[in-house]
């Protein structure tokens, strides 16, 4: 089966139920998308699929032949941090780290999307994503920055 | 539909370190060759920033800039002891740890400096990285120069060592709980007030508002600690009306093993929140600091329980304030307190006196 | 039998799928995944052969003949937006991830769990009078979504229908779900020409009529369950205010 | 620049949204096993059968630890302070909760893992549960501990921790009004991001490599060592980057075991707590069963607190102790009062061991002292910011445990929020400062309890 993942296509040997998330971890050493929870609840796995923010645990490989995934490591580097990236840092968005994968992926969909989103679109967009550290209010000004600057 | 809103307060303190104290907490600093600092530390940063922080006291105090500091606290072969993460300790008790540590080395640099310079070490100080003669900045050496004479000159490794201890305040009175010297590292305190709405045929409250004033003693880093009380904020917000591990306490039935069956809260739960800092600066903390992390989640449950009853005139006493709560609170509104003698008695159904055996060992008389 | 062993099928079209699935004895199908996969993780579910839907050309919504046919595939999502109360209870559902994942097909298969109600979506095919159309035993058969909910357990669910026509609808739910659960209780009511249908998701294992209520009177002849999320008392509380909000929603959309 | 008060980057920024923060189960080593637990599927029960034989047999599988295999069985995370150990590492004789793990074992895959878990035999005799705190004093309790129901080794051995100050009987009876009331904080989830999870790798020097996400290394490496009866330097700990922890990674959850199926395996291992686990395994915030009766004058003063506190605990002790006597010192929140009668127990249940989690101990009595004495101004019908800034602690007043206060600011945090939601103050109030008590704010009931601040 073939993935492309971050623009490098890679032939997948994955049983076809293993999730996608442990493709990418255990197969292909991807370590960004977190096993935050593996049943679909917190968001720390959430990567792009053919540009889509979806929840990696939750896909099966086998229903993936072909597709595009994305995870952080293919949005910027440290020394190229993407917006979403480089308004998180500024603003304080992450504490621990754990969900922050998952948040920027999902901010990163919605300013593709919705370019100058408004709260209640920023709420709904990140609405599954559970972070435990910072009560959301920092995570909320960096994408409001972030969305900010894709307007 | 018949919404109701309220406001409610309350004020908190909390002990920084841990109680009865005994908790140390060790740092050491090399200096590198180039004047460059290795910040070692066993405290773990579980989000917290303790890194950061530290990195922050160790910079401030040697005298050098942020971005000089390099930080581990990766292993524990390379870093000391730190009892650990946990009673708002990382920034009070291992930070006075890294400050002592840094002005150890700090000493050791100057006394480098003075040969160099041919000052007495006690006459030099440190700023952004050069080491300059009180009253005659023109006569300075830079901290990568001191570094390099140290490595290359004299052979020597400039290092700094540093512990907190306070000792473990053993002796409590068992019969009077008085203890013989404080059993805390600092105390802090806190002031809160929650405005909620609440829904009288749903039972549905949700938090509108959180304002929130806390003594940070001084925030080393503003951000990092307004982070902390934010954080704290939803935590409590979780605790006051979302959150239970058993649903039917105290039952353990229907206890769930999911995000899907438990309430964690969401950014769509997010009230407003408003924080105020205070700084009192503490007399035994780095820079004055005191903790405050673990305290931030402490003040929203009360303030919040107290807006309910604001909003509908019932006191919800079990947490969470569920819809269920609320309107099994809200049919027995009318009956309100018992009052005997003097005496105004609340909660009478939820009371050891009701539930427990009338041998059982745990009593709490009421009534005149 | 290990995961390696699963036989896992693909199928690339509607006739391939209903082959692969056969009578759907041993055959666990995967459609969204949403709630399939957790269980595989966990080793709840340690299936023998495992079905696909992915690529199977059941997903789109088409409106043809006076009829709106939604594919069992089609992701939850796509309903956001389109006939009410369908519209606004697949917004009740998760979050945009999971609504972009989770599929029509599975919403109507899945079972409560022991921690939480499930099937957001089948109060509001109910009173939009929706049909199930499904194969496995005995053949392709259509039947309303109330008959497929009571017995429909073992079939490929193909799609579901309803008459495209125009109707009052009312939807009202309980604040308290979040994007991380599943709604604890919801009442999703239609009217069309004068014939007013009633139902509500979360009290059960699946989504119930509230025939007492459409034919003008109290709520009567359900009952609740406890779960994770709220008690059966709480739910029978709530249950008439929320009969009440989406009737009045529905006179509101008159 | 100062970098001290500068609102510079976090250290870890940059790692963080880059997604490259190396976590426990970021850690990447070759021939790595997983690790799954066999945990008791009952509340409480006499172990009648385990047999591993069939489980350690299949294919896949390297290791299945069992009590067996433990040095020292028993070690009480607090022993350094005289709280004496209580709880197995891993169940021998009995069980005391649902989930309590009985055998731990390291296989190839985690499915193999979990299936080897499933075929050991176990059978059980089931006992009485006892699940409510209020209960566990009754004559027919079901036993929940080898040392009753609570906890009995206070200092001087008893068992409970009591708090005596002032004359309570005298302020209950020159009060004007005496208002009681019950306070129930639930259990809840610290709920990390991160589920526990540890890596333990053999390393050929006969050490042992602990990659771990505990929040506190050396504290975790010692509960370690005195399992496996080793010096501290046979083990590294590595850690120190954790994805959340909130109190729950100070217990040492799985570093221990790990390190059993390493040696035992001689592979490393890896055991990552499912969700699951986390929810339903790990220990959480302790609900908490709280009576208070205050008695107040009714202008305002409260004379006298009574307090009775009943912490569920669960089947062990665990920091259960430790979050009592921190809760007994501080059960006047941020109020100075002088008469105080204070009993407090860690009760044993049939439920998950509870343990440390923010704000530990004192998070019930914030709520349940606040919340009462919201109350208090309710009945008395004075405004709450007014009774609450006269009743404030100030320099000088002294703590439950007799220890004066050096820098108390509740009057300032209150006058702040009092300005920040516009709430109008009389300026008697309005004024008021943290200064020690004087003229009409040291009524004679206060007096006696004014100490001499340390420094």
């Amino acid at each position: 089966m073939k993935l492309t993942v971050n623009g490098v296509e890679h032939e997948v040997e994955s049983h076809g139920l293993q999730p996608l998330l442990s493709v990418l971890r255990e197969e292909l050493g991807i370590t960004s998308p977190k096993a935050g929870c593996q049943q679909g609840g917190c968001g720390a796995c959430t990567v792009l699929v053919d540009g889509e923010p979806r929840r990696s645990c939750l896909i099966p490989a086998g229903a993936l032949n072909g597709a595009a995934i994305t995870t952080v490591e293919g949005i910027g580097t440290p020394e190229h941090l993407a917006p979403v990236q480089a308004a998180f840092h500024e603003h304080y968005g992450s504490q621990c780290g754990f969900c922050t994968p998952g948040f920027l992926l999902a901010t990163h969909a919605l300013i593709e999307r919705s370019p100058g989103a408004d709260r209640a679109q920023i709420d709904e967009a990140l609405a599954g994503h559970a972070c435990r550290c910072t009560g959301y209010v920092k995570i909320l000004e960096a994408v409001e920055a972030a969305v900010g600057g894709a307007k | 539909m018949a919404l109701h809103t309220g406001r409610g307060i309350s004020a908190i303190e909390y002990p920084t370190g841990m109680n009865q104290n005994g908790d140390p907490s060790q740092a050491w600093i090399k200096i590198k060759p180039d004047g460059r600092v290795d910040v070692f530390s066993g405290t773990s940063d579980i989000g917290n920033g303790s890194k950061t922080i530290q990195s922050q006291i160790a910079a401030d105090t040697l005298g050098v800039p942020y971005e000089w500091i390099t930080y581990d606290n990766s292993n524990t072969d390379s870093s000391p002891l730190c009892t650990g993460t946990f009673a708002s300790r990382a920034t009070f008790v291992a930070g006075n740890a890294v400050l002592k540590a840094a002005a150890n080395a700090k000493q050791k640099l100057l006394e480098i400096a003075g040969k160099e310079l041919e000052i007495a070490p006690e006459d030099l100080e440190i700023i952004d990285g050069e080491v300059i003669a009180k009253g005659s900045p023109q006569k300075k050496i830079s901290v990568p120069d001191v570094a390099a004479a140290a490595t290359w000159t004299y052979g020597e490794l400039i290092t700094g060592t540093g512990a907190q201890l306070n000792p473990y305040a053993a002796i409590v009175d068992p019969e009077t709980g008085r203890v013989d010297s404080p059993p805390h590292a600092a105390i802090s305190y806190a002031a809160c007030a929650a405005e909620v709405e609440v829904d009288d045929e749903t039972g549905e409250v949700r938090v509108e508002h959180l304002w929130q004033c806390f003594d940070v003693g001084r925030a080393i880093n503003p951000t990092l600690v307004e982070g902390q009380i934010q954080g704290g904020a939803l935590m409590g917000l979780g605790l006051a009306v979302l959150e239970e591990c058993y649903p039917y306490y105290p039952s353990v039935e229907h206890r769930g093993g999911e995000f899907g069956s438990y309430f964690v809260p969401g950014i769509k739960d997010l009230p407003k929140i408003d924080t105020i800092i205070l700084e009192n600066p503490s007399a035994d903390g780095p820079y004055g600091a005191k903790g405050i992390s673990e305290m931030a989640n402490n003040p929203q449950p009360p303030a919040i329980a107290t807006a309910v009853f604001d909003a509908i005139g019932v006191w919800v006493t079990e947490l969470p304030i569920t819809p269920e709560r609320v309107l099994r609170a809200l049919e027995r509104k009318e009956q309100g307190p018992r009052r005997e003698g003097k005496w105004t008695i609340f909660d009478d159904d939820l009371s050891v006196r009701t539930v427990a055996h009338e041998k059982s060992r745990f009593r709490f008389p009421v009534g005149a | 039998m290990a995961l390696a062993d699963v036989d896992v099928v693909v199928p690339t079209s509607p006739d391939e799928a209903l082959a692969a699935f056969g009578d759907g004895k041993d055959v666990t199908v995967v459609a969204g995944g949403t709630i399939v996969l957790p269980d595989l993780t966990a080793g709840r579910l340690r299936p023998t052969r495992a079905i696909l839907l992915a690529r199977a050309g059941l997903d789109g919504i088409t409106r043809d003949g006076g009829r709106v046919t939604i594919g069992a595939t089609t992701p939850v999502s796509a309903l956001e937006g389109g006939d009410e109360p369908l519209a606004t209870a697949a917004h009740h559902v998760a979050d945009p991830e999971i609504r972009g994942q989770a599929t029509v097909g599975g919403n109507l298969c899945a079972e409560a769990s022991a921690d939480a109600p499930r099937g957001d979506l089948q109060a509001a095919l109910i009173v939009l009078g929706a049909t199930v159309r499904s194969g496995g035993k005995g053949g392709e058969r259509s039947e309303p979504v109330e008959d497929f909910l009571a017995n429909g357990a073992g079939r490929l669910v193909l799609d579901v229908s309803y008459d495209d026509v125009a109707r009052q609808t009312g939807y009202a739910a309980a604040s308290r779900p979040h994007a991380h659960h599943y709604t604890i209780l919801a009442v999703a009511a239609a009217k069309r020409d004068g014939e007013l249908r009633v139902a509500a998701t979360g009290l059960g294992p699946r989504a119930v009529r509230l025939t007492s209520v459409e034919q003008g009177g109290e709520v009567s002849g359900v009952e609740a369950r406890d779960d994770a999320l709220a008690s059966a008392w709480y739910r029978s509380r709530l249950l008439p205010r929320l009969v009440e909000r989406a009737l009045a929603d529905l006179e509101d959309t008159g | 620049m100062k970098a001290v008060g500068a609102r510079l980057p976090r250290y870890d920024g940059v790692a963080h949204v880059t997604g490259r923060t190396q976590y426990v189960d970021d850690v990447r080593v070759p021939n790595m096993l997983w690790a799954k637990a066999l945990r008791s599927p009952v509340d409480h029960a006499a172990i009648k059968k385990l047999d591993v034989k069939k489980a350690a047999a299949m294919k896949g599988v390297h290791a299945v630890v069992t009590w067996e295999d433990v040095p020292r069985l028993v070690y009480g995370h607090l022993e350094a302070l005289g709280i004496p150990g209580d709880e197995p590492l891993l169940a021998k004789d009995e069980v005391r909760y649902k989930a309590q793990p009985i055998a731990l074992v390291a296989a190839e895959d985690e499915e193999t893992a979990q299936l080897a878990v499933e075929a050991i035999q176990i059978d059980f005799d089931e006992r009485p549960a006892l699940f409510d705190v209020r209960k566990a004093a009754d004559p027919d309790a079901p036993q929940a501990h080898h040392w009753g129901n609570w906890y009995p080794h206070f200092e001087a051995e008893m068992d409970v921790r009591q708090i005596r100050k002032g004359d309570i009987d005298r302020a209950f009876d020159q009060a004007d009004t005496i208002v009681s009331g019950v306070y129930r904080p639930a259990a809840i989830e610290q709920l990390p991001l991160e589920t526990q999870t540890a890596l333990a790798v053999p390393e050929p020097s006969g050490r042992m490599t602990i990659y771990s996400c505990t929040q506190a290394l050396y504290f975790s490496m010692g509960v370690v060592a005195a399992h496996l009866e080793w010096p501290l330097n046979k083990l590294k700990f590595v850690g120190g980057t954790v994805g959340g922890g909130f109190g729950g990674k100070v217990d040492t959850a799985t570093e221990t075991l790990s390190a059993l199926a390493a040696l035992k395996s001689g592979r490393p291992v890896k055991w990552r707590w499912t969700r699951e686990e986390e929810f339903l395994c790990s220990s959480t915030r302790a609900p908490w069963h709280i009576e208070i009766a205050d008695a107040v004058t009714k202008d305002g003063w409260i004379l006298g607190r009574r307090m009775l506190t009943l912490h569920d605990s669960g089947a062990y002790s665990r920091f259960s102790p430790y979050g009592v006597t921190k809760h007994s010192f501080h059960h006047t929140g941020a109020y100075t009062i002088p008469n105080l009668h204070f009993d407090g127990y860690c009760v044993y249940t049939n439920r998950v061991p509870t343990t440390a989690m923010r704000g530990f101990g004192v998070t019930s009595v914030s709520f349940s002292t606040e919340l009462h004495v919201s109350r208090i101004a309710e009945v008395l019908g004075i405004d709450p910011f007014e009774l609450r800034l006269k009743n404030a602690n100030r320099i000088g007043d002294t703590s439950p445990n007799g220890i004066a206060y050096s820098d108390p600011s509740t009057v300032s945090t209150i006058l702040s929020i009092a300005d920040a939601i516009g709430h109008e103050l009389p300026a008697d109030s309005r004024t008021m400062t943290r200064d020690p008590r004087a003229g009409e704010l040291l009524p004679k009931h206060l007096v006696e309890q004014v100490g001499k601040v340390d420094h």
